[in-house]
């Protein structure tokens, strides 16, 4: 279920019009189901972040910072350093959204776009260690939703990869116990870039990159990360209602078809190789 | 690391890959609550609680024309290596939500309008796949309980470790493996409620984990029901052991 | 006042009929007055903790469990292990129960059964010190509330008791700043056998063990645990209503003497010595 | 470990082993508050103050047939040798329950149905036993605003203490000692409204302790009431005057 | 410590004593909102959100002869140079109260009553003076809301570096110098509805700091004002640059 | 807005009546303009704090205890010793202040009374320094406020200046990484008294001391704190109304004159040179 959705009434005839639209392969939007809103990715505007890019996709529009902190790492994980993704759903976002402790959904929010950049191993993270067992750095990514159309999994998660991708951070220079900030600056080490596709099934039809309005009827909802090799590597289903086994395997090939489109767009938009 | 697979193609704990944990189930197991279930799933031991349709508190949450479903996964301080907080972690509060949603698919909410059915899922013991054996016994507790159903929810992961897909991953498996796959479906009604990926799989080997999950669900939904026959008109074996032959006949 | 109390109501005609019954020594369930319920005692169910008792008075259920880890411990007692008892009273376990953060009635639970195990210096704290004034073993019990029918306070208190006699723990090994896990797994430093007799007062009768509607209708509650000398070594008073000062005094009789049959019941059921 | 008791069975204030700590009581300390209490015990500087019978909020609390009575136990960030997390503690909380536990018998609540009656008490400064001197201003708290009791309430601790059974222990004989059992009775009630025990007694020390705190608790009673006739009916010596001289006839 | 301000008299921006950072205003820039408005100021990134009038959450806050005013000010986590928790500091509790009683006078409350108005403010980049533009921002966002409004507010802070009075600090004069007086007026009622004072000044240096301040907000308001214009009535040239070059002239 | 200022009607006659009145410089109360109420201060009153006071003005009455504890300095000011105060307005002091976490009043409270304290540099925070970037001494100020009437930020700021200026802390000796504490007790390295005077309009009025029902009916609050030298080193202006020019021209003077005849007060009733 999206972020507003419950208190949002879609007219019954609006409703109706939107399925008998999407039988026919169309949208109420004029978009093919397959097709995604305008996407703007803009890096860079966050001078005292590491890293930030706003992103929208249609009206969706959220702004993600990248912060580095030495800390301590995991006693199970020593040799690795630490990564750490928080989503605010701020009130300035929906006329639904309140101000207080994060809610359910953006705690998934969070914790998916979290495990889409993770699982993928987007970060090296063993190359964040500066002393292992004691010193490493955590890379906090932070992200402030601005205003809500549809589909935020996608647009955080583009957001995230974005201002990861275009950070750059201090060099350090270990001899032994002694760190040493170094002048240079450098880019995170980087090793793939991870892009979620998001579905939803409204009926019979599946399509890509609701939006608020098709959230508000959609049936069930399915993200698909892939990393720059086409393998899939973070996945989610949400809302109360379910996909068959078929609309499963076809989801997972337009996942991986879309996620190499929006790859190219993305890489293209904020300039990385 | 140690190997999670050796030569002769056994697991950690002597199982094939497409072997299921021992498991055990029971209904009816509290006093208190309207419904309520037991499951072991290896080393997970899990008790679900249903209380409802009852009236709804905050009234202000109320659904005009229909029930109102919630749901809370939450994991006793002792239940793993190391100590848990008691305090509802992200984790337990993600998990809760996903569980709702892959339950309510099953229920007749349309029955019960204006009021709330609360499901409450203690983790007493966690081992690999927590979530799923959770949702197993969270469909008995509402069978249990009486409400109106359209199927019953079952879920089983599958998973990635040492380069194959294996069926049901444990503690072990699960942290050192490459992949898991939780799923659920609700069996007659050919839906997939629960689904979710950790880790980095190909497209083929989605398709192959995806497939074994549904076959580790198959095998659980036939002991979901053996439980609830067993409970409701006195069949006299223990389900669980059914269910158990049942599973290695069809393995062997 | 127990938990789960206020909201039952006891219909008029039943709570008469208990009343009438009391005074002639009869309860409602055909118990004595000084009798338990049948008290069941299982341990050792949590292989992934140290220690875990499950236990059972009447339909009252809750499970605990023992973990141990390395703390620091207090400046003012440099030379003593820690113990923690912890209690949730979960929502599976009454519709009267919410989730959240603990009620009033939990927060005195816990504290009266962490105050019967502490005072009577059950644990010998000194013996979980490794190294005075920086490392200690600390010791958590935490008890999961799994179904409630009254006598919570014994209920907890037994399956604490049954959880520290009959856990093992890692032994250290230490020499000068350095300590050393060895193979050999220890029982905890059991000095003494706390067992608490949870007594009500309803009208002018005096019983043991109330169950959940003998707690809705209670006047008082009065909790004494002793020791295996049979010593008193912790007591509350619960409920608004009070006692005379004779029942107090009949009162410590009743848990001095039921506490030898109880205590003698748990060490069967757990094996210990 | 320093001796608590001397050679000459004095303690370390200079007190013998039944002798209650200079105590000091006034009622109507407060503007705002409708009913208002201070106590001196020891160190302990204690202020209560009662609101109501007032509406009830939030409204879902409220009692058809009677007052709601609340109570908060507080300590005050400086009162304490270390300074006190201002946020109230699981021992404030656990207090303030058997406070009002304690309070409750005394109050004709039947007689203010629908409405709440909140028991404020801050402790500015804490020593041994600030638990039973609460209970002894709160009662007095009370009894300035105006509502209906059958009986003061009244409060004092007894203990143990290098072997001895000793009257109403302070901070380092709380600390050092072997046992404390406050108590707190409805002196013409003959009901015991508090009671705990912190520490191991053996049966007959029990017996002896209890009794001694009885005692504690005449003497205070005598003060209260001397302070209520003082406030109310202008009678010209201080009552907490009064109050240490009765106490020390009566020990000598 | 670094020199704030060099021989020729300018400051580490470059700026003169009474010169202002340079800042952009825009308004309309969020979708959801009934009112939203953009300022930078300095290295400063604000955004301003209005939502309502609207019913009242919860119930029991209405009022009912005039709307309910509320705002929030809160920094995103990136907006300063060490990460900052999320979670509101009191800090950031005390502006929001201190802005929302700065833009309440301006705003004709009793034209909507029983309903309630959100202001919300995201500093997505902080630099000295955030609570100055924010205030500034959030006056745009509310007129863009179309709330009956008496004036606009608009604020600047003046304060005091090396022993000078100087407009508008930035984050390393707010950091190193001695004072910081943020000022917010409504310039047509000649009202100031916000006045803060942090560090020490003399009498005479806190009359020209206060009127140095008013001197910036003259500046911001007619930026604030071109901006409305520009929006609503279709003015070519982009009204940030026209307040930019007005501000230049006249101080050269 | 004062605390507790919502829920008081002043009745609509008695306003009226009081706006005729200081429209001829008079007051309800019978003062004057520019005429604080009696001011009691008392100090020493809490033997376990190392300094502390109850300040009473008119019926306002609060208590201020100062605590010394060892900590560590905040990376930025590695010489510097810390300095917290922390108000609470405790439910006994109005039938309106209700328990909980502290309401935005009483922080903006807290924090006023704070700056006041710490941009006079009343007290030399370097001198609490004992080892440069690794022990201060951090000194805690807390206010219990115990009865409300009105003009609480004079109240808690006298309170908390009488305090510090009459602590005797524990005196430190360092050597090298030792810290030895020695029998002596010192006072606070105090450098100026600085001095709040609180000032509303009503009206066209400008008024010192509000009492509570001056505050209810008040249109707009400021308050100027200034130091031993007649600087001006705090304000805060606080109600949803606002102030001419000239009105804040005239309360600053107001601020001067009025701060020094009170910090003789404070001076006399302290015994502080």
């Amino acid at each position: 279920m999206a972020i507003g959705r419950n208190p949002i009434v879609v007219e019954h005839i609006r409703k109706t019009r939107m399925t008998e639209l999407l039988s026919k392969g169309n949208r109420l939007s004029g978009r093919g189901l397959l097709e995604y809103r305008p996407i703007k990715i803009e890096t860079g505007l966050i001078e005292k972040a590491s890293g930030s890019a706003k992103v929208s996709i249609g009206n969706s529009q959220v702004i993600a910072g990248v912060k580095v902190e030495m800390g301590t790492p995991f006693p199970d994980t020593p040799n690795q350093g630490l990564l750490v993704v928080n989503t605010e759903v701020l009130p300035i976002s929906s006329r639904y959204a309140e101000p207080g402790p994060p809610s359910e959904d953006a705690i998934e929010l969070a914790r998916v776009v979290d495990r889409g950049i993770r699982e993928s191993k987007m970060i090296d993270l063993q190359k964040l260690c500066l002393i292992p067992g004691k010193k490493v750095l955590a890379v906090f990514i932070d992200v402030s939703v601005l205003d809500i159309d549809g589909n935020l999994f996608d647009t955080i998660s583009y957001a995230c990869t974005a201002a990861l991708a275009t950070a750059k951070i201090v060099q350090y220079e270990v001899s032994g116990e002694e760190i040493k900030a170094s002048e240079e600056k450098i880019p995170l080490p980087v090793k793939t870039i991870p892009i979620s596709i998001t579905m939803a099934r409204i009926h019979d039809a599946l399509i890509v990159d609701p939006d608020l309005e098709e959230e508000a009827v959609m049936d069930a909802r399915l993200t698909l990360a892939t990393d720059s090799d086409g393998n899939i590597c973070a996945g989610q289903k949400g809302c109360p209602g379910g996909f068959t086994v078929e609309q499963i395997m076809q989801a997972k090939d337009i996942a991986i078809e879309k996620g190499k489109e929006n790859r190219e767009l993305l890489k293209k938009m904020t300039g990385i190789a | 690391m140690t190997t999670l697979i050796n030569e002769e193609g056994l697991r950690v704990d002597g199982r094939r890959i497409d072997q299921l944990r021992p498991f055990k189930l029971e209904v009816g197991v509290l006093r208190n609550a309207d419904g309520s279930a037991y499951i072991e799933m290896g080393k997970n031991k899990i008790v679900a609680a249903v209380y409802g349709p009852k009236e709804v508190h905050p009234k202000h949450q109320t659904l005009p024309d229909k029930c109102l479903l919630r749901c809370r996964y939450h994991m006793s301080p002792f239940s793993t290596d190391t100590r848990k907080n008691p305090a509802p972690s992200r984790r337990e509060i993600e998990i809760s939500k996903i569980l709702r949603e892959a339950l309510e698919p099953a229920l007749i909410l349309g029955d019960y309008p204006r009021t709330a059915i609360d499901v409450y899922i203690e983790v007493l013991q966690s081992d690999g796949g927590s979530r799923c054996a959770s949702l197993t016994a969270a469909a008995l507790a509402l069978a249990d309980a009486g409400i109106n159903m359209r199927d019953l929810v079952v879920a089983c992961a599958a998973g990635k470790i040492e380069g194959k897909i294996v069926l049901d991953l444990n503690d072990a498996e699960d942290k050192e493996g490459e992949a898991d796959v939780p799923v659920a479906i609700m069996p007659n009604l050919n839906q997939v409620t629960l689904l979710q990926l950790d880790g980095t799989v190909t497209r083929e080997e989605f398709k192959t984990a995806f497939e074994l999950a549904l076959q580790g669900c198959k095998t659980l939904y036939d002991a979901q029901r053996a439980t609830l026959i067993t409970k409701y008109f006195g069949k006299a074996e223990p389900p669980q052991q059914e269910a158990q032959e049942s599973q290695e006949s069809q393995e062997e």
